[in-house]
């Protein structure tokens, strides 16, 4: 049993936005290229599949009638359509990062990002002189709203006083607006930048500032060497390579409900340190990576929402469905509502 | 206070682009040629200023060559309203999508997109910086403190000079401007040229001096602000830049707002540009007085010589 | 005498249609040449040639000897033509000054823009001084009346250095006494070396003030004749070929003959009190079966009448009642419901949709009515039918289907249409403003039959019109409107010259 | 005696190209077989240059009649495409045209279908009226408030001039930002989190007919029916037709003008919210963030190009649906970047666009300087 491809494999991958976007697509087209040279195939792509069920499936279906096998989503926004179209092709596997779809020849996977940003938020607090950080978001909901926690509670690790005002942009990729919210937050004090958006714009406002940043999809040190501490970045080739071998093995048995990969398996990881972050800190921040490779939960037990109200209680981890839709912010954090 | 000081001196970031955009929108509509390509002039600009900037480094030029782009651009305007007497309000929407079409391509076949620069940062005019609380406004790059300049350039122009008033003739009355020998489609093509290189500047100043990157249709509907702000300020140059000016207040204070944790609802603070935009405007065409009414008489009114009017 | 200005054998057509053929004219320095013609004789595009405006087809154009090509109204300027065209070229937000620098070659030495404008407000002045009036070079054309804005166009075309002048029905919005004086001036210039051209529909101008005249018909010149050596009888033979006669005016009605009060205008007016006021009390009443004429210059408050009436605009005060019904206070569908057809002067603005077919055009007059079906259902062929029938009747040319654009019949073609859409009911209120305006003087009969006709079923008939001669041999009963009023009311048969007095001198 | 003659010379202008051989003229009226010839020429040159461009971008040439014709029509699963996208864009094609024939520029197409979406989207949200009733309902619903959501501009435009083109324009970025406060709040999907709707039941899904667009398509032929007759055996048509030639004149002929183009704008808007509802549960099954995006645009060439006619609208919207498709196979096999298909897009309506030059003039030959 189990899913088996019926020839060779062909893959085929359908981006969400242009493979330049310097974020999220980014990320997969860089995945691309060493997935390439680690299976020895030649992966096809298309760029800009928005989230519009009449863009996705002509787009999957011509890949899939000249012989692809093996088509990879890049967005949330493609998992309906991955839905049908793995309905109607059983012999073609599906694979959907941030999908909420699965099925007998379709996954959907996302990395734990909380993980890498926390990582990510202990090297803010390490760098921050007084404790205030600023976070650029871009929209509220789970995926982003567990990213900021986590930045929150790593600062927290550091210096327990630390605070994270958090301003949502309300769109992925508005250089304009991140850069107004990355202003806006080092006039009101912060000195560490944090960001779950597209564009490399927060960073490139810390170091014009003069004040520091954490980046997220890829080390977007290229963009700001002198402010950016580290980055949270998606390492997907490490989980594609694995979930493609075991396709081509035959016999594949996607996750009922979704890959969602620890940094253990892939996903994501952190990458640089800038010199601000201090040498002892940098070996804490090694030492709880480590302690989350191996299975260290930040989610845990007892923990109080910013109100006060108990959110997970004492050896207890937060479960995966509740982390999908944490709309609750542990103490510390300012949000806009 | 603090927050008062921080959010004035963010101000001209968000108002310059606007006037400039709405100036130049302006100089070509006074000429009797709509002109809503404007979203679309603004990415050329864009675009090219961080192409420009990306090759020889160097502010100044990378932003008198994306004056250039965009005119360049503007020139299929210029041909298809002036000389092909194309509908004027099609021919602008057809522009903006085939800039957009235009800049995304190039940005990702030239590898401009995501490719931030440095440029020109901020100058302070002192004395004036030094001030308390508005110090933060005379804290900015050059180009916002040549914006005045700029517009008296351009107000001078067309009100005390004999090419000014030839150009408002041509926009007022062609048939007029015509038999006293001005030509006006060479008027009506300057005019699109000559906007649009002001139109690009604003583009250029939102990619190259605020966010220091392109991406594709990173001018998110700025465009059409100012489209908008030329038709309440009725077509007058200090009106726009005060127009201008008045967004730049509102969206400068949305971040610093969030920032400070004021809590407010996301989206409807997002809205907040349009709403105002719709607002002015309903309000000016309530106080509108009949016949009191700036709109150059033939706007939008292709020209033909030997036509039966 | 030499010849200043050349025209020979000028083709010219618009969209196919062949406005001008065969058509010459030659002006000698130093004459007043009067161009003469029915509307639609060819006259302006003529002119506009001669000023560089149109380009010829065919022909020739020669400034003493000289043959020249105009690529624009610049280049005729270079050859010191100059032209007052019938519709004037004026910025109308821009004062009289900045008009002026407009058209002015640039001055040889740099001047600042201001120094210009003063320079011209200068010239302005003394030109003016120079032939005999006043103007304030600082007014902003739209504050100045049709008078002042003529001799804004004439100071133009001098200041600009033309000395062969085309004045295109120069006279035709001017009272009696300011066209004598334009005249008189037009002379004076031409005393002095200047070539004119006076484009004219009146045999008297010809015959007082022109050299020589051309005629032109159908877009051809007919004959080069000396005014003063030929009869006026001759010369409107010569404009409007043989056989035209519509001298038949039928015996005013009396008051006796007279229905009952259809349309009752009291106080009416329009514009802020105190301010300018187009309208300004206007009180008259037009009866069952009676043509009530207004006379009066162009410019005091006709249009505006007119508009009132037809429902055009609002803002109107005090009473405008068809019998018992305030008429300002409902939509123009409402009126025509309540039996008011219209004849509106423009009829391109108000009356026709050129793009739209003649059918159409026929149709929208009974369509409320719901005689074309109800709303959701429009009756076309029976609305093709009846266009027909009314296209016979009314004797519409140039029809070769009802399918056709409405913009392709001719002036008068075009005219009948409406009037056959407008009596296509029996109407009890007839406005008609201007109704032969731009019609030949055959087809202009037929409106005017027409309209007696409309009169003798009962109708009343308003008729309003610039034309005098129009008014007097119409109306059994004529107000001359002046100022924004009704200055003065005549029975018929009325004394011309006292309605004269009354066009001019009011207060 | 020119010498005599004061006045400076002026000194020589530049001019218009053209002008000393040519001049232009309008033309009333171009028979149509004429005018259909002008039509395919500006298409074909559109299409040559964009062909050139790919050819440019490494599209072997050969292969692009292949890709353009051959794959994209006389491929079924292709041809469903087609249709699958041609739908909604019939409906706004038809929206536009209907709102341009009163002289409204109904910029606010995307807006429109927004409203339309969240009206549908809220009974199923809510659960709202019997299942079996639930798909007419949100018809209805979607209908409605596109319709409601055209009347504020269209209010402001007939009462105080307000510029309909700039005010449904901000309007779309507000509804466009209310969407997205409803899907990252009250209507997040509870089984995913995501912001998107919860997904429509099977009843609250336009069913299959003869196919996956087979509904969505015959409810956007039905619309062309009824605009079809509205503008052209309807009484008001006529008026339509009157308040489209000249405002001013039918005012004076009696056409209602301003409750004409009341009617043409909320049926404009009614058009494009049932758009919405054709996508969101034709289409999408749900309510997402960006499902409009592009139509408000598309809406417009098609009208544009069509002339504001609803037969030719709906004919033109396939074939633009057809060039979307054809791109996107573009894009699939030859790496050809959205931007380019945008781009060839653009240059085929400009040169539609700048035909009509030709059919609305005509340069006559004058004597030469
Ligand atoms: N934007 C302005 N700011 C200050 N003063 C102005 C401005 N515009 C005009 N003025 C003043 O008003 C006077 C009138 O301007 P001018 O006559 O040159 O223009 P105009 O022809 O009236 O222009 P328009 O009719 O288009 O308004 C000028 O002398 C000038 O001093
Ligand atoms: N620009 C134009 N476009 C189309 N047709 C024109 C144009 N100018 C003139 N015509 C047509 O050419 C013919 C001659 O017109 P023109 O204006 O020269 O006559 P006119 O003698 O000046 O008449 P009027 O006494 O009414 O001024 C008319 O039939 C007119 O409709
Ligand atoms: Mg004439
Ligand atoms: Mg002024």
């Amino acid at each position: 049993d189990g899913f088996t491809l019926p020839g060779k494999p062909s893959i085929a991958m359908l981006y969400y936005g242009p493979k330049n976007d310097g974020g999220w697509t980014q990320a997969f087209d860089e995945a691309r290229v060493k997935i390439e040279k680690a299976l020895g195939v030649k992966i096809n792509f298309v760029e800009n599949i928005t989230e519009d069920a009449s863009v996705i499936k002509p787009a999957a279906e011509r890949f899939i009638s000249r012989g692809a096998n093996i088509v990879i989503g890049t967005a949330f926004g493609h998992s309906d359509a991955f839905k049908d179209l793995a309905a109607k092709h059983p012999k073609v596997a599906f694979l959907n990062a941030s999908g909420t779809t699965n099925g007998p020849n379709l996954e959907s996977f996302y990395g734990r990002t909380y993980e890498s940003q926390y990582l990510c938020g202990m090297a803010a607090g390490a760098a921050s002189k007084n404790g205030k950080l600023g976070f650029v978001a871009a929209n509220p909901f789970g995926v982003v709203n567990w990213t900021v926690n986590a930045f929150a509670l790593g600062a927290q690790k550091i210096n327990p006083n630390a605070t994270v005002n958090v301003i949502y942009t309300g769109t992925w990729n508005d250089p304009v607006k991140e850069r107004a919210a990355a202003s806006a937050l080092i006039d009101q004090g912060a000195d560490v930048i944090g960001q779950h958006v597209d564009s490399p714009t927060p960073q490139i406002v810390a170091q014009e500032r003069g004040v520091y940043g954490t980046g997220h999809h890829r080390d977007l040190r290229q963009f700001a060497p002198k402010a950016t501490l580290c980055s949270s970045v998606w390492v997907w080739d490490k989980f594609l390579v694995t979930e493609l071998k075991k396709i081509i093995a035959g016999g594949w048995k996607p996750a009922p409900y979704g890959a969602f990969i620890p940094m253990s398996e892939g996903g994501t990881d952190i990458a640089g340190f800038g010199a601000a972050v201090p040498a002892d800190k940098v070996k804490l921040i090694q030492a709880e990576r480590e302690a989350l490779l191996k299975g260290k939960q930040i989610y845990a037990g007892p923990l109080a929402d910013r109100d006060g109200k108990e959110r997970v209680a004492a050896g207890q981890v937060l479960s995966d469905a509740d982390l999908w839709k944490m709309d609750w912010f542990v103490k510390g954090v300012v949000t806009q509502k | 206070m603090e927050l008062i000081g921080h959010w004035i001196g963010s101000i001209p970031d968000f108002a310059v682009p606007y006037a400039l955009a709405a100036l130049g929108l302006i100089l070509t509509e006074r000429a009797g040629v709509l002109s809503l390509g404007a979203e679309g002039f603004m990415l050329i600009g864009a675009l090219a200023a961080i192409g420009a900037q990306l090759a020889f480094g160097a502010t100044a030029v990378s932003l008198v060559l994306a004056m250039l782009a965009a005119s360049a651009a503007s020139v299929l305007f210029a041909i298809m309203v002036v000389w092909l007497r194309m509908h004027q309000v099609i021919a602008g929407l057809v522009m903006v999508f085939f800039c957009q079409g235009l800049s995304s391509l190039l940005g990702s076949v030239l590898g401009w997109t995501n490719m931030p620069v440095t440029s020109q940062g901020a100058v302070a005019l002192w004395p004036l910086s030094e001030l308390p609380v508005v110090g933060r406004l005379f804290v900015q790059n050059p180009v916002v403190f040549l914006t005045p300049f700029i517009f008296l350039a351009v107000v001078v122009f067309l009100q005390r000079s004999g090419a000014g008033l030839k150009l408002r003739a041509v926009g007022e009355n062609p048939q007029a401007a015509d038999a006293a020998g001005i030509p006006v489609e060479t008027y009506r093509f300057l005019a699109v040229v000559a906007g649009a290189a002001l139109v690009g500047l604003a583009g250029a100043y939102i990619s190259l001096l605020s966010t220091k990157l392109w991406i594709a249709g990173m001018t998110g509907g700025r465009g059409w602000i100012a489209v908008a702000l030329v038709i309440f300020a009725r077509w007058s140059p200090w009106k726009a830049l005060a127009g201008a000016l008045l967004f730049g207040c509102i969206e400068a204070l949305i971040p610093q707002l969030a920032a400070a944790g004021v809590k407010l609802p996301q989206y409807f603070v997002l809205m907040t540009p349009y709403v105002v935009t719709l607002g002015v405007m309903v309000w000016v065409a309530m106080g509108r007085q009949r016949g009191a009414d700036a709109q150059p008489g033939a706007l939008g009114e292709p020209y033909v010589r030997e036509e039966r009017r | 005498m030499t010849p200043a200005l050349t025209l020979r054998d000028i083709r010219k057509s618009f969209d196919g249609f062949l406005a001008l053929d065969n058509a010459h004219i030659a002006v000698r320095w130093g004459e007043v040449h009067a161009l003469l013609g029915e509307n639609g004789a060819g006259k302006s595009s003529l002119m506009n040639i001669a000023a560089g405006l149109y380009k010829p087809e065919a022909g020739e154009l020669l400034v003493n000897h000289n043959p020249v090509r105009f690529n624009g109204p610049r280049d005729a300027a270079r050859e010191h033509i100059g032209m007052v065209h019938q519709h004037f070229k004026l910025v109308r937000p821009f004062t009289v000054a900045q008009n002026i620098l407009l058209s002015l070659p640039e001055p040889a030495e740099p001047l600042s823009y201001r120094q210009r404008l003063a320079e011209v407000a200068r010239r302005v002045q003394a030109q003016a001084a120079a032939l005999g009036f006043a103007i304030d070079p600082q007014a902003r054309i739209d504050q100045l009346s049709i008078a002042e804005q003529q001799r804004v166009e004439i100071l133009k075309v001098l200041l600009a250095g033309a000395r062969i002048l085309i004045l295109d029905e120069p006279t035709a919005v001017l009272t009696d006494q300011e066209a004598a004086s334009l005249l008189t001036t037009v002379r004076a210039l031409a005393r002095e070396g200047a070539a004119v051209v006076l484009v004219t529909h009146k045999m008297a101008d010809v015959k007082a003030y022109a050299d020589r005249v051309t005629v032109m018909r159908g877009g051809r010149t007919v004959a080069s004749v000396d005014p003063a050596e030929t009869p006026v009888a001759e010369l409107v033979r010569l404009t409007v070929g043989e056989g035209v006669d519509d001298g038949a005016v039928a015996a005013p009605r009396r008051a006796g003959d007279r229905g009952a009060p259809m349309l009752t205008v009291r106080e009416l007016a329009l514009g802020a009190r105190g301010g300018h006021r187009p309208l300004d009390g206007v009180n008259l009443t037009v009866h069952a079966g009676e043509i009530y004429g207004i006379a009066g210059v162009g410019g005091n408050g006709q249009g505006e009448l007119a508009a009132a009436i037809m429902g055009l605009s609002r803002g109107f005060e005090g009473e405008l009642r068809l019998q018992a019904v305030n008429l300002l206070s409902v939509s123009p569908a409402r009126r025509r419901h309540l039996g008011m057809a219209a004849i509106p002067a423009d009829r391109y603005s108000h009356a026709l949709a050129g793009a739209l077919s003649i059918a159409e055009n026929f149709g929208i007059g009974l369509v409320h009515a719901g005689r074309y079906g109800f709303s959701l259902w429009l009756r076309k062929r029976r609305m093709d039918a009846e266009t027909r029938d009314a296209v016979a009747a009314f004797d519409v040319q140039g029809v070769r289907s009802v399918a056709q654009k409405a913009a392709l019949l001719s002036g008068g073609n075009a005219q009948k249409l409406v009037l056959a859409r407008e009596f296509s009911k029996q109407p009890r209120l007839v406005l008609a403003h201007s109704p032969s305006r731009g019609l030949d003087v055959r087809a202009g009969a037929e409106v005017h039959a027409r309209l007696r006709a409309a009169r003798d079923a009962g109708a009343a008939v308003l008729l309003i019109s610039e034309d005098l001669d129009e008014v007097l041999r119409l109306a059994d009963r004529v107000g001359v409107m002046a100022r924004g009023r009704i200055v003065a009311e005549f029975e018929q048969p009325a004394d011309r010259q006292a309605i004269g007095q009354a066009m001019t001198h009011h207060d | 005696m020119t010498d005599a003659v004061s006045g400076v010379p002026a000194p020589r202008r530049f001019e218009p190209l053209f002008s000393r051989r040519y001049t232009l003229e309008i033309r009333q009226q171009m028979a149509w077989p004429q005018q259909a010839a002008v039509l395919a020429l500006a298409v074909v040159a559109g299409l040559l240059i964009s062909g050139a461009i790919l050819v440019a971008a490494g599209v072997p040439a050969g292969e692009l009649f292949q890709e353009f014709v051959v794959a994209t029509v006389f491929d079924a699963q292709s041809l469903q495409a087609v249709l699958f996208q041609g739908a909604p864009m019939i409906m706004v094609g038809l929206a536009a045209a209907i709102a341009f024939r009163a002289r409204y520029w109904n910029l606010g197409l995307e807006g429109q279908m927004i409203w339309g979406a969240i009206g549908a989207t809220a009974l199923s949200v809510y659960d709202v009226g019997p299942p079996g009733l639930r798909l007419l309902l949100m018809f209805g619903v979607a209908l409605v408030c596109g319709l409601l959501w055209s009347l504020l501009p269209a209010l402001l435009r007939l009462r105080w001039g307000v510029n309909e083109i700039i005010a449904t324009l901000m309007l779309n970025y507000v509804a466009g930002n209310f969407l997205l406060h409803l899907l990252y709040g009250a209507w997040k999907d509870p089984a995913s989190a995501f912001p998107h709707s919860p997904a429509f039941q099977p009843f609250e899904r336009l069913p299959e007919l003869l196919g996956p667009s087979g509904a969505a398509l015959g409810i956007a032929l039905v619309a062309m029916l009824g605009v079809w007759w509205l503008v052209n055996l309807s009484r008001a048509g006529l008026y339509l037709r009157f308040v489209q030639a000249s405002p001013p004149v039918a005012h004076a002929v009696g056409v209602p003008v301003t409750r004409m183009v009341l009617v043409a704008v909320l049926l404009s808007g009614a058009l494009a919210g049932v758009a919405g509802f054709l996508v969101t549960s034709g289409q999408e099954g749900r309510l997402t963030q960006a499902f409009y995006h592009g139509y408000g645009f598309s809406g417009i060439l098609i009208a544009f190009l069509a002339r504001n006619h609803p037969i030719a609208a709906t004919v033109v919207a396939l074939l633009i649906a057809t060039l979307f498709v054809a791109g996107r196979s573009l894009q699939v096999f030859y790496q050809i970047p959205f931007s380019m298909v945008q781009l060839i897009q653009a240059i085929v309506v400009i040169c539609v666009a700048s035909s009509d030059f030709f059919i609305r003039h005509r340069l006559r030959r004058v004597l030469p300087s």
